[in-house]
């Protein structure tokens, strides 16, 4: 891990760990932790599918072997997860890219106890939610397609 | 302290990078809407046998599309690798050789399947 | 408000309505009459309680591995604060607890830790906000705060924290007026809505308490931290302050503003409202050219 | 970290007074930078400064009014004559100054709708003349001073670093001892001039606004090191402190419009101060509180203690939440109770202390190259009774004046001695003070908790040197004292040298000792009523007597009073009344 001139004994980063951790802090953290995983997950499955699509180039016995590889129900669930995570990342994505050019955020003002940061505001939550449904939504349909 | 800033000369700014990352991100999003729905045209299993497969990579268009996809995505994609591990460690050497890494990652990415579309648009049926 | 008070202040007659900022009424405020007041929370509801404190307990010059926790029982009111039920057990059981504390009424920032499991400030926290009425046996527990480095106990260092906030430039930086002298004495004109759009920024005490809830600063060492990047925010949109560029060269770096993601656990643990996770975005489209032309910069008050 | 540190000044605090006197001597130059060394035992934005809440008083609206001759009276007739005039005159004066000068610095002073800083009403005032940031005056004035001291290369700040004892060769400043606590090592710093900024000793009363903080060390290192500790007896109790933590509701809360109230909801001070109300000074707001609740009309509290209570629901929602938010909050945190719809309960609270280090109008003690400032000094401003808002006033003035004067005399020195001042420190006095904290305290023995004690001199303090004293009490209170001092309480449990706190605690509680009794003795010989100083058994002020401040040093067995007279320029003593 991270050490710097501070010695061994007294780092106390929270490490990997701290960003594996989705449980504390609320939705926002959830989200952030969803759209880091669904990411690399998604960079996973582009180079796999990259590699899968050259076959093709191997001509037609090379491409049905290819596709008896992936086309199974194990190849299909693993498809409808990678519907649902780019579907997920695309929409929070898209919100991220709002927020983070500082739309939608709601106006600094003078703090009033109890405090309620307004950066956790109602639209932002309501975006996340929006994201997992619409994901959960496409894997349905995902699924209704590949196991029809 | 080991605390100045590691990096100073980088060929993009910070904010340049990151709005690329943005602007391929959303871009993405379109082209990629695009090929999936070209699965739903025709039944799933259809769309994917070796004759429509090589019929759409002849289509000039579509192999077009692909091969924007395909950077837009290796360069979101990798960029998104990048970040997370420069996140990870600080010191020179580690993020040199992350940077590095993940631009060759890019480029072989995008050289390996611009080869399939080429080679795909050339096949015969 | 005129400066003399109004001497009927025993007049009974008028109704008194509490949200009333008419001056007229304010004076003839029924005083003798009974008064309906409504709780904010209900003061009967918590009874005296023994409970199970565990403290996490190292030194910087032992091995990490002797680090353990220690538990103590003590008994708590309704108003305690984990930091009285800390000082308790300090003056009272166990005199080598080494913990930061100084103002007790959360402005000093001195008392972050993690209090079961998440960040809070200690004077800030009661107990009866903690524990169920009905738990047999409460326990809490204090951990130093992640992401400081050890010193002993519940004390971590900060200099690191300090260090990013000293490098973002937190003051105010404009040429013009920098210099003040005793003959032309006059203040800025800032108008009390440009003073709202940095005032909520400028109510960090400094705590590190969302230092340490981020999740890039948990890996990311040279990423100066919501608290540094929500200051920079504020001098940024200061009227008096004209450093945008040199401000802005700092923060967009490759371990700068970018670095954080709006996992807006800095704003969820802030204390005081600060909401660093807004002030960092608000920075980032100013960095981006959106928000161009929100900022105009003050001028002095001709005498 | 080397054994002997050098600077060329260095400041004992970071409070408003030593960070204000951080930058002041900073911007010193005569071509060369100052070598500055800020030491505090608490990190910079630690310090008690940051609870004050009510304002600072200015005189900045002249065109509406206001004007300095006032502000100075006012000061004056606060104090009850007791404050050295030329020195009311010089606060004055300079702090319009401050304000603009913290206002270019960035400091967000609360705004009329012209732009203009605004101001509000204050106890003891005859015009609205606290200039306040919401309720967090001393909070923004320290951010503000802080992030800009950030602009200096030449400040070095010493977190942390527990300062013990002054070295000096007779009567000139050579330096200071220090623990610095993260590791334990007990360091020797180097320096021609040197400025106290270690604040107020609240902390010898229980019941008290003061962050835990604010003990007496620095007045103590003083005391050992044979400065006298001026009028120690006037201890102020604001009127308005919450139960049972003590936590300060803003005097700013009755300068909004609040109301005190008894149990018979009467607005009782209409009795003790017709025309100002509850903005009467505090001592008379205090006492007049007393008396009420002697009276039986006070209210009781859960915690045993009986209290008033401060009506603020009739200035409604919105304007307690625009300005005074932070006493909203600390309402509903601390008392559960939300001042916008129900009265809160409070008492008479140790407060502030007029008294401290003996010094004069350039805050120059009695030793050279030696200064104090802030709450630790007392130059007299404040006389018996401090004016609110007054004293953040005198932070700022102080520490610029002390600064300048300091960074001069350093300079001065510097060129006498081309550049190389060399300092031989005194051996033995190093060696005596590593024996009274090592040997003395670290490996003391002992069987009496030292916490206990900490919290009978404290209680005693609160029982015996309240609001209202008589010789009786105060007496015993002394003797308390000293059975306390005698008995076998020095020691400490924790043997490591990594931020021992145990360790730095019971140096406090050394230093709370020593200082109790003198506050107590000053008492005790101060046989008139006087600003915040009432005594039953004397209820009147004599001004034949008494119109002078009182010393105090320290001597092999015990403290040595004595007097010392009181500056006037153009103001008699008058009776005083509100
Ligand atoms: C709750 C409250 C509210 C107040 N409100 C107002 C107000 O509205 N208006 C007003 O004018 N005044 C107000 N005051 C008074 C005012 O805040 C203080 O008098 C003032 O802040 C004192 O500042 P200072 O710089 O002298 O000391 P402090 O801020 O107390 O600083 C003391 C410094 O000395 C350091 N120190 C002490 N001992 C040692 C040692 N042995 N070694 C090293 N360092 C040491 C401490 O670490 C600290 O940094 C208020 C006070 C209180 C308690
Ligand atoms: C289709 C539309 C897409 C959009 C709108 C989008 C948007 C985003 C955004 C805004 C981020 C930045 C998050 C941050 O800074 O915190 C991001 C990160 C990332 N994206 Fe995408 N993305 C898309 C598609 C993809 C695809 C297809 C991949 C896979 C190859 C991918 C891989 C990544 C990775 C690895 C990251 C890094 C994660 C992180 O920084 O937390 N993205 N994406
Ligand atoms: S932003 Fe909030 S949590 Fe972070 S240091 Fe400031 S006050 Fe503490
Ligand atoms: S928690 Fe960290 S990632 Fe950003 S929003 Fe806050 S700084
Ligand atoms: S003790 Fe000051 S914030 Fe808790």
């Amino acid at each position: 891990m991270v050490v710097n001139d501070i010695g061994e004994n007294r780092v106390n980063r929270e490490g990997l760990k701290g960003w594996l951790n989705p449980t504390r802090y609320g939705w926002e953290r959830v989200s952030y932790w969803f759209q880091r995983l669904t990411g690399i997950f998604l960079l996973v499955y582009f180079i796999g599918h990259v590699y899968e699509t050259s076959s093709l180039t191997n001509g037609i016995d090379a491409w049905n072997a290819m596709l008896e590889l992936t086309q199974t129900t194990g190849g299909h669930i693993f498809l409808i997860l990678v519907i649902g995570a780019s579907t997920f990342h695309s929409a929070n994505g898209i919100r991220l890219i709002f927020v983070q050019s500082g739309k939608g955020l709601g106006k600094p003002g003078r703090p009033d106890y109890p405090y309620d940061p307004v950066s956790l505001n109602k639209t932002q939550r309501s975006g996340i939610w929006i994201a997992l449904i619409l994901s959960a939504v496409a894997m349905l349909y995902g699924a209704n397609v590949l196991f029809e | 302290m080991n605390f100045e800033n590691i990096s100073k000369k980088q060929l993009f700014k910070e904010s340049q990078i990151m709005k690329i990352h943005y602007i391929t991100g959303i871009c993405a999003l379109f082209v990629v809407a695009i090929h999936i729905l070209m699965r739903v045209i025709m039944p799933y299993n259809m769309s994917l046998e070796y004759e429509n497969v090589v019929m759409n990579y002849h289509n000039i268009f579509y192999a077009i599309l692909l091969e924007i996809i395909l950077v837009l995505i290796a360069i979101h994609g990798f960029n998104g690798l990048r970040i997370i591990l420069i996140e990870l460690r600080q010191n020179t050497a580690w993020e040199k050789s992350m940077t590095i890494l993940t631009i060759i990652g890019m480029i072989s990415i995008i050289a390996y399947g611009t080869r399939t579309i080429i080679i795909g648009n050339g096949l015969e049926i | 408000m005129g400066w003399k008070f109004n001497m009927s202040g025993k007049d009974n007659s008028g109704d008194h309505s509490g949200n009333d900022n008419n001056e007229e009424k304010i004076h003839k405020k029924e005083l003798n009459g009974p008064k309906k007041t409504k709780s904010v929370e209900s003061k009967s509801k918590f009874t005296d309680k023994t409970i199970t404190l565990k403290i996490f307990r190292i030194n910087q010059n032992n091995e990490k591995s002797n680090s353990h926790f220690d538990e103590y029982k003590v008994s708590s009111k309704r108003w305690t604060t984990v930091l009285d039920t800390l000082l308790d057990v300090k003056s009272y059981q166990d005199h080598s607890i080494s913990l930061r504390y100084s103002c007790r009424m959360a402005s000093c920032g001195s008392c972050g830790m993690k209090i079961n499991g998440v960040p809070r400030l200690a004077c800030y926290t009661k107990i009866s906000d903690l524990i169920s009425e009905d738990d047999p046996d409460p326990t809490i527990t204090c951990e130093p705060l992640a992401n400081f480095p050890y010193i002993k106990d519940l004390v971590t260092d900060f200099s690191q924290f300090f260090n990013h906030h000293r490098k973002i430039m937190p003051y105010i930086q404009n040429t013009k007026n920098d210099t003040i002298d005793s003959e032309n004495l006059s203040e800025y004109v800032q108008s009390p809505e440009d003073l709202d759009k940095f005032l909520q920024f400028s109510y960090c005490i400094k705590c590190g308490l969302c230092y340490s809830s981020c999740p890039t600063v948990a890996t990311d060492m040279n990423f100066p931290g919501p608290q540094a990047l929500s200051q920079a925010y504020r001098y940024f949109i200061d009227t008096r302050d004209s450093a945008n560029k040199t401000r802005f060269n700092i923060i967009d770096d490759r371990h700068g503003i970018w670095r954080c993601h709006f996992a807006g656990s800095c704003s969820h643990v802030c204390p005081k409202g600060v909401d660093p996770a807004l002030g960092i975005q608000l920075l980032r489209s100013h960095l981006l050219g959106f928000n161009k032309n929100e900022k105009k910069i003050a001028k002095l008050r001709e005498k | 970290m080397p054994d002997v540190i050098d600077h060329d000044i260095v400041i004992i605090g970071s409070g408003l007074a030593g960070l204000r006197a951080a930058i002041s001597a900073a911007s010193v130059t005569n071509g060369k930078k100052l070598n500055i060394g800020v030491f505090s035992k608490v990190q910079v934005m630690r310090s008690h400064s940051v609870s004050a809440e009510g304002g600072t008083a200015a005189v900045l609206f002249d065109d509406d009014g206001d004007n300095k001759e006032s502000h100075v009276y006012d000061t004056i007739k606060g104090s009850d004559f007791l404050g050295d005039q030329d020195v009311a005159e010089r606060l004055v004066d300079n702090i319009p100054f401050e304000i603009y000068q913290l206002d270019r610095w960035g400091m967000p002073w609360s705004r009329r709708d012209d732009g203009r800083i605004d101001q509000r009403k204050f106890g003891g005032y005859s015009y609205p003349r606290a200039t306040y940031a919401q309720d967090k005056v001393g909070f923004y004035e320290m951010q503000t001073l802080y992030d800009t001291s950030l602009k200096y290369d030449n400040i070095h700040f010493y977190n942390e670093w527990f300062c013990t004892s002054i070295l000096h060769d007779d009567n000139n400043f050579q330096g200071l001892t220090a623990i610095e606590m993260k590791n334990g090592n007990f360091v020797k710093i180097k320096a021609p001039a040197g400025i106290i900024c270690t604040g107020g000793a609240g902390r010898i009363f229980s019941f008290s606004t003061y962050a835990y903080s604010s003990t007496p060390d620095g007045l103590d290192m003083c005391l050992r090191a044979g400065l006298a500790l001026k009028d120690m007896e006037f201890v102020q109790f604001h009127p308005t402190g919450i139960l049972p933590s003590g936590i300060l509701i803003t005097e700013g809360a009755r300068g909004e419009g609040g109301y005190l109230i008894n149990n018979q909801n009467e607005r009782f001070m209409l009795k003790y101060a017709p025309e100002k109300l509850e903005l009467a000074p505090r001592d008379v707001v205090s006492r007049s509180m007393i008396q009420e609740i002697q009276a039986g009309r006070g209210f009781e509290h859960e915690s045993g203690l009986e209290c008033l209570k401060l009506d603020l629901t009739h200035l409604g929602d919105e304007k307690i939440k625009e300005k005074l938010a932070g006493i909203r909050e600390i309402g509903i945190k601390f008392s559960g109770v939300d001042i916008v719809d129900e009265p809160i309960e409070i008492r008479p609270v140790c407060h502030y202390m007029m008294g401290g280090i003996h010094t004069d109008i350039d805050g120059k003690t009695e030793m050279n190259g030696l200064w104090a400032a802030g709450e630790a000094a007392c130059n007299s401003t404040h006389g018996a009774n401090r004016l609110g808002a007054n004293s953040t006033s005198e932070c700022l003035v102080w520490g610029r004046i002390t600064g300048e004067v300091a960074a001069k005399y350093a300079l001065s020195k510097k060129e006498s001695s081309s550049g190389n001042i060399s300092i031989t420190l005194n051996n033995q006095q190093i060696l005596d003070e590593e024996k009274r904290i090592f040997d003395n305290i670290f490996r003391g023995r002992g069987q009496v908790n030292p916490y206990e004690v900490r919290k009978e001199l404290t209680d005693t303090m609160d029982a015996k040197a309240y609001v209202y004293r008589d010789e009786k009490s105060l007496m015993e209170g002394l003797k308390k004292t000293r059975e306390l001092k005698e008995s076998a309480w020095k020691h400490v449990d924790d043997n490591s040298k990594e931020y021992n706190t145990n360790f730095t605690n019971v140096m406090e509680i050394d230093a709370m000792l020593r200082t109790a009794e003198i506050v107590l003795m000053g008492a005790i010989n101060r046989k008139e009523s006087r600003g915040a100083h009432a005594r039953i058994d004397f209820p009147k002020r004599d001004d034949v007597n008494f119109l002078k401040h009182t010393l105090a040093y320290y001597k092999q067995d015990g403290p040595v009073l004595d007097w010392y007279p009181v500056t006037f320029t153009r103001y008699a003593p008058v009776e005083r009344k509100y």
